[in-house]
């Protein structure tokens, strides 16, 4: 066991935050957040320039051939500023699945337009109706001569508004709630018979609803083999639980470090409020959490690379929960620890405190992993 | 020693439900029983059905046309309508300036003012907190200097709800920089919020919503007759204010009508095959707010009875303070266990895709708004003196340390 | 609602909070604990005397007339000082299933002797293996002739070492787990094949396992219904849910006041402890949630007069998980604020907090009862 | 950057389990299993064992009988060795005296003291705290006056673990009752136990065991050459004796040993009909537990990691307060679990039932012995510095308030 980052993994970080620093102030990402996309292209660019946007893939595909501990250095880093960017879509979760199971010529197709910023993707698997069940599909693929033909609809999409092509679940047999049957594809987000509905979400990102009617995708893009999507749906989830992980780390650091400032220069009743000891106990609570889920964070990346699934599967809901569980407290107590300001859209922690809300609930909340692991209490 | 309702309690009750059952417009009961708040023409709307049944002025007396209600009553009534749901009396008229032009009004301020507010003729708003102030109310520096018969009121208040759409304010200022203490020298105005010299900016909170403002006074105009009580003794009417009948403080209705519309929510959605209502994680957590809400009533019902039986005067019982923090609490676990129910459909604001759509979807919108009240319940415990300074008040009040 | 005692019920108060004031200081319950009964029954004649095992008894039996809020105040001066006597397992529920179900002769031969102080009684229905469950009675009561011959065991009967006459349930029909078919037994201790194992409890207290071998008992001293019996159990239960949930606020108060003294005397780092805002805070926390839980034994003593079945155990299982909750909280508080003192056999302290953790989990602990509340959701 | 064990540590993780599994004797495992303290002849036979196989001195270097792990590896350790479960090695003669002798005791001092401790064939104790001093360590008033080559000790201590049954103990006393600071003035004397005018007084702890003592000292001579470092510099040692390395501060294998007995009593107690293991309730308590171990665990070892990169020495690392607080909360939750799955049946002190039983019963016994643990248990967030205490520490040391 070794903790400390390798001198590559310190020369990335240290870029990445430099970067951040110059370019991501909270008054500089309310001009980002401005751009109709929700975000700044220009940043986008800048993220390509400096080789962010192949962390994980491997060199011969343009990358950087990192892995998932670079990743989370670099959502880490993303996490402590609010990065607006969807790197989480196109390079975790969509890139990820092309990274898990595309085929050679997939890859060569995507991975280096997605590095050079010339392509965004977003993953939609999850439908209106399954919550947080993973095998409640109910779009279909059929069979069309040579083509597949798509038919149903996906929601909260996340930055799948201005995604150019979409890695996309559907039904190509058996029923809903069945594991087997699950087939995924690559498909451009102009495709025909493929509409968009978008919208805010909670953390001042966008997502999209997709509509699919009559779409007509090649055999060649499918993703991965037919019927066994489940498992690479699976794989790319692990991927994004890691990689939200670490993101809420870095804003739990952030909202951390806002609060003791705070602390030091808010005055009431004649002293600083950081000289009250129920002020002090509850901060030294929020960076005991922060550490906590820190912890959790690590887990989960380090389970990226087992093998085993069941070990695997058993330490992300752990980690997952753990994690959740951290943000949620140290973002409700950041806003109270804040008071009235807190409550503010002018001021950062507010925007920490959405963006742990939503991440907390992406591919299930603690309740939902809380049962799986109480299923397997033996 | 009787613990239970009288029969005239339960018959009250039966009144009070029927009463808001037959009276309470449907549409303003639709939004809010999808997790809206009211808004400000539901709250009007409301409030003067209620006045024309003369139940506006719930703790005023008889003769300033409130409904004589013993203590009980009144917290039988809070409860009903929170839970129906129907929008709250609003709290500045009916439970802030009614009592306090009650208490320490002029005749004349009272005839002006009161038939006003019970029928939100005027809307009132609260000029309290100032920046740098915050639950340390008496530093506060809004100065009002008197010249003749007018103070010329400079400064800024902070937090002030709803001054964007208030017809008057009122006002904390400072009218003796000099006094020997800090909470002397202040002075209780009521200022009309058309008078020059005022800006009001909103401050957007973190639901997106726009309750709050920023009020900047520059030289403002305003009558000494207008001026509540004596000079430079208005920390006598707003501890008053502050201290007065904490009756609702808790605002358990509203908890309980969280928790219902959570429990009809898990109806409607799906948890790994099978709807969410019969999962027992979820149904243990309603079981422990339930619990806990029922102890909150029972102290909620002791601290009004023991008001009651004070005859409706007496200090400030520092168990308001156990209302407060418990009940905010309360609050703040009920909607979070909306949002939780509401699961990854929470994550969206609908607005946009709702509008895009050919027929209402009730869940969506539910979903949206389950957010929006827990977002905003956030200030809970902080708004009122926060959960940290009602613990200094027990501290003191209480265990006398 | 009036939650102000009436003129007779501050009278019974006050000479009860005098009698304890004058008779059960720690120091002297120590010397009571010292006794073969773990208890003083010159207390017991004191009570007597006064007329405080009569408390809920008719004035016809010799007792007092009064219900359930007067056993509240009672025992709620007893929990202030951890009194010893085996009230709760005589005048509570040996006495109250009498009570309840007893004929006027049963009545007549029983109460009276209570209220004299003549009259020890135990309520004996909890068997080992059945944990929470009140029908999992598996001891059997055979016709034979005019008797009944009872044959099992029953365990942790509190009190029932020192008991003169026990209320025994045992099984006239049915199965394991059958709701009817379970009849209650007045027997004496004296009874030929009755015998007691005696252990201590947590508490200090004693307690026994009873065992049943060919006990014959008559057809006068079947209590209630041949087969009916759960009902009374429950009924007896309830009373002794309200009864314990007023002695645990008892316990609380005096939890708080000791908490509170100490505070102002230990001093640490210069300061007496309770200067220090944290601990102001903890203590804060302690009376809310002695409040919220003296709030449910309120409730759980307004329920004995709720005739309605569903209501009074939806009530009772609230109040029951409410107290047990505030108990286990202030109790924990109260040691952890006392430090290494408080975990001494020496200090007060502790001796609440066991008693506590015991009535916590007679007839059901939180979990329990929680469980039965989240069914009845809806 | 490598967040998995190497498999060398893998490998020294299964030499540890298979020697533990292999060499802990039976009777010793089965008393533990059921939830048992171990004696005081079951804590030194396993020691010896451990000795023997040179296991004992786990942080010492080998010149002193030390196995030379790197911090993870004992890590590893303590953590099987509490899993096991079996008898924790003895902290006052391994993690305390030992370090202490090594760091500051004089070549004599190690030569004469360092095996027979190894090997507790001289068991210690700990003579820090006093009445009226408790976390406030150094308000010590215990005092050593010089005369000749001796001290003359005269003092009380308090909460002295084991004092009763200890050949030796270490002491904190005042020798310069003049100096400027309270730090100042203190000095670290070893103490025969044996020695005249030292009294022992049992504490009875809440549990009804006895481990705590009250020990008093009357004019006890104590030769100058038994104090440990320079006269006056005794809060160095101390500092040094409390900073030093926390690794198994947090026990956390003894927390999952109360998960793994939790989990086993609750296959054989029947809930409602069916075992309570299949209750949900108790899984998902488990799970979150479970949960929270793991988590601790992580920050754990980049606690010890971050020691072993730093060579095994520098100062101690804030993230000890972490370890504690956390650590005590789960090993008070986790007992906590216990009593509640032993039940109606945790309420009886079961010895003499047991006692007049033909055959063992081990669900009661253990039911029993859950409470016990819990109990005693309920002093792990006040020794060693309360968690309070530890909050105050890191907010010093972390947030720098």
């Amino acid at each position: 066991m070794d903790f400390e980052p390798s001198d590559d993994q310190r020369l990335l970080l240290e870029s990445v935050s430099r970067m951040l620093t110059d370019t991501y102030s909270f008054a500089q990402r309310k001009t980002y957040l401005a751009a109709p996309e929700g975000y700044s292209t220009a940043m986008w660019a800048r993220f390509a320039e400096q080789g962010l946007l192949g962390v994980p893939f491997a060199e011969e595909y343009g990358g950087y051939g990192g892995g998932a501990q670079e990743i989370m250095l670099v959502m880490q880093a993303f996490g402590r500023v609010l990065v607006l960017e969807p790197y989480l879509a196109t390079v975790v979760l969509g890139g990820g699945a092309v990274r898990i199971a595309g085929t050679d010529a997939q890859k060569k197709a995507i991975l280096p337009a997605i590095c050079e910023g010339n392509l965004k993707m977003a993953f939609a698997h999850s439908e209106r109706q399954a919550r947080y069940d993973l095998t409640d599909v109910v779009t279909t693929a059929k069979r069309d001569g040579d083509a597949w033909v798509l038919d149903g609809s996906k929601t909260v999409v996340q930055h799948g508004d201005t995604a150019d092509k979409l890695v996309i679940s559907a039904r190509t047999s058996g029923e809903r709630y069945d594991a087997d049957g699950i087939t995924l594809f690559l498909v451009d987000t102009s495709a025909p018979g493929l509409a968009r509905r978008s919208y805010a979400t909670r953390d001042e990102t966008r997502a999209a609803d997709i509509s699919l009617g009559n779409v007509r995708v090649s055999d060649a893009d499918v993703l991965g083999e037919v019927g066994k999507g489940l498992a690479i749906i699976q794989a790319v989830i692990d991927a994004g639980i890691a990689a939200t992980a670490a993101e809420t780390v870095g804003a739990m650091e952030a909202m951390n470090e806002m609060t003791l400032e705070y602390s030091k220069t808010r005055v009431q009743f004649g002293a600083p409020i950081g000289t009250y000891q129920v002020v002090q106990h509850r901060m030294s609570d929020m960076f005991m959490t922060q550490e906590q889920g820190r912890s959790m964070a690590m887990l989960a990346t380090m389970m990226m690379d087992e093998e085993d699934q069941a070990t695997r599967a058993h330490n992300m809901a752990m980690a997952k929960v753990g994690v959740a569980q951290a943000g949620r407290y140290v973002s409700q107590s950041a806003v109270q620890m804040h008071g009235g300001i807190g409550m503010t859209e002018e001021y950062a922690v507010g925007h920490y405190f959405r963006r742990c809300m939503v991440m907390e609930r992406l591919w299930g909340d603690p309740a939902y992993y809380l049962q799986k692991l109480a299923d397997e209490v033996n | 020693m009787d613990l239970r309702f009288t029969p005239e309690e339960i018959a009250f009750r039966e009144e009070v439900r029927a009463f808001i059952r037959d009276n309470l417009p449907t549409d303003i009961r639709d939004r809010m029983k999808l997790g809206h708040s009211p808004r400000k023409e539901d709250i009007v709307r409301w409030q003067r059905i209620l006045n024309a049944k003369g139940w506006a002025g719930l703790s005023w007396p008889k003769e300033w046309g409130g409904p004589g209600w013993t203590a009980i009553q009144k917290m039988i009534f809070l409860e009903e309508n929170q839970v129906a749901p129907a929008p709250e009396l609003s709290s500045f008229n009916i439970t802030m300036i009614g009592p306090v032009l009650l208490q320490f009004g002029t005749e004349e301020q009272k005839k002006r003012f009161l038939p006003r507010a019970a029928n939100i003729d005027d809307w009132w708003c609260q000029g309290f907190s100032e920046p740098g102030a915050g639950s340390d109310l008496a530093s506060l520096k809004t100065a009002a200097k008197r010249e003749g018969d007018h103070y010329i009121v400079n400064g800024q208040k902070i937090w002030t709800s709803t001054a964007h759409v208030a017809d008057w304010c009122f006002l904390l200022v400072r009218t003796n920089p000099n006094a020997r203490k800090r909470q002397e020298g202040i002075s209780f105005l009521l200022v009309d919020m058309k008078t020059p010299g005022i800006t009001v900016r909103p401050i957007i909170s973190i639901d997106g919503s726009h309750h709050l403002n920023e009020v900047f006074f520059d030289d403002v105009k305003v009558p000494v007759d207008l001026r509540v009580y004596e000079e430079n003794k208005g920390w006598d009417v707003a501890k008053f204010l502050l201290g007065n009948e904490r009756t609702g403080i808790a605002r358990l209705g509203k908890s309980r009508e969280r928790v219902n519309a959570s429990v009809e929510m898990a109806r409607q959605v799906n948890n790994n095959g099978r709807p969410l209502i019969e999962d027992s994680t979820f149904r243990q957590r309603v079981a422990q707010l339930e619990i806990d809400m029922k102890a909150l009533e029972i102290t909620q019902y002791r601290v009004v009875s023991a008001y009651d039986k004070a005859g409706g005067s007496g200090r400030p019982d520092p168990l308001s303070s156990v209302l407060k923090v418990k009940g905010t609490e309360l609050l703040q676990a009920t909607t979070e266990l909306a949002i939780d129910v509401a699961g990854p459909m929470a994550t969206p604001i609908w607005a946009e895709e709702l509008a895009a759509l050919n027929e209402p979807d009730d869940l969506l919108e539910a979903s949206s708004a389950s957010v929006g009240a827990y977002l905003f319940l956030r200030a809970a415990s902080i708004y009122g003196g926060t959960n940290e300074i009602q613990k200094n008040i027990l501290t003191k009040a209480v265990l006398g340390l």
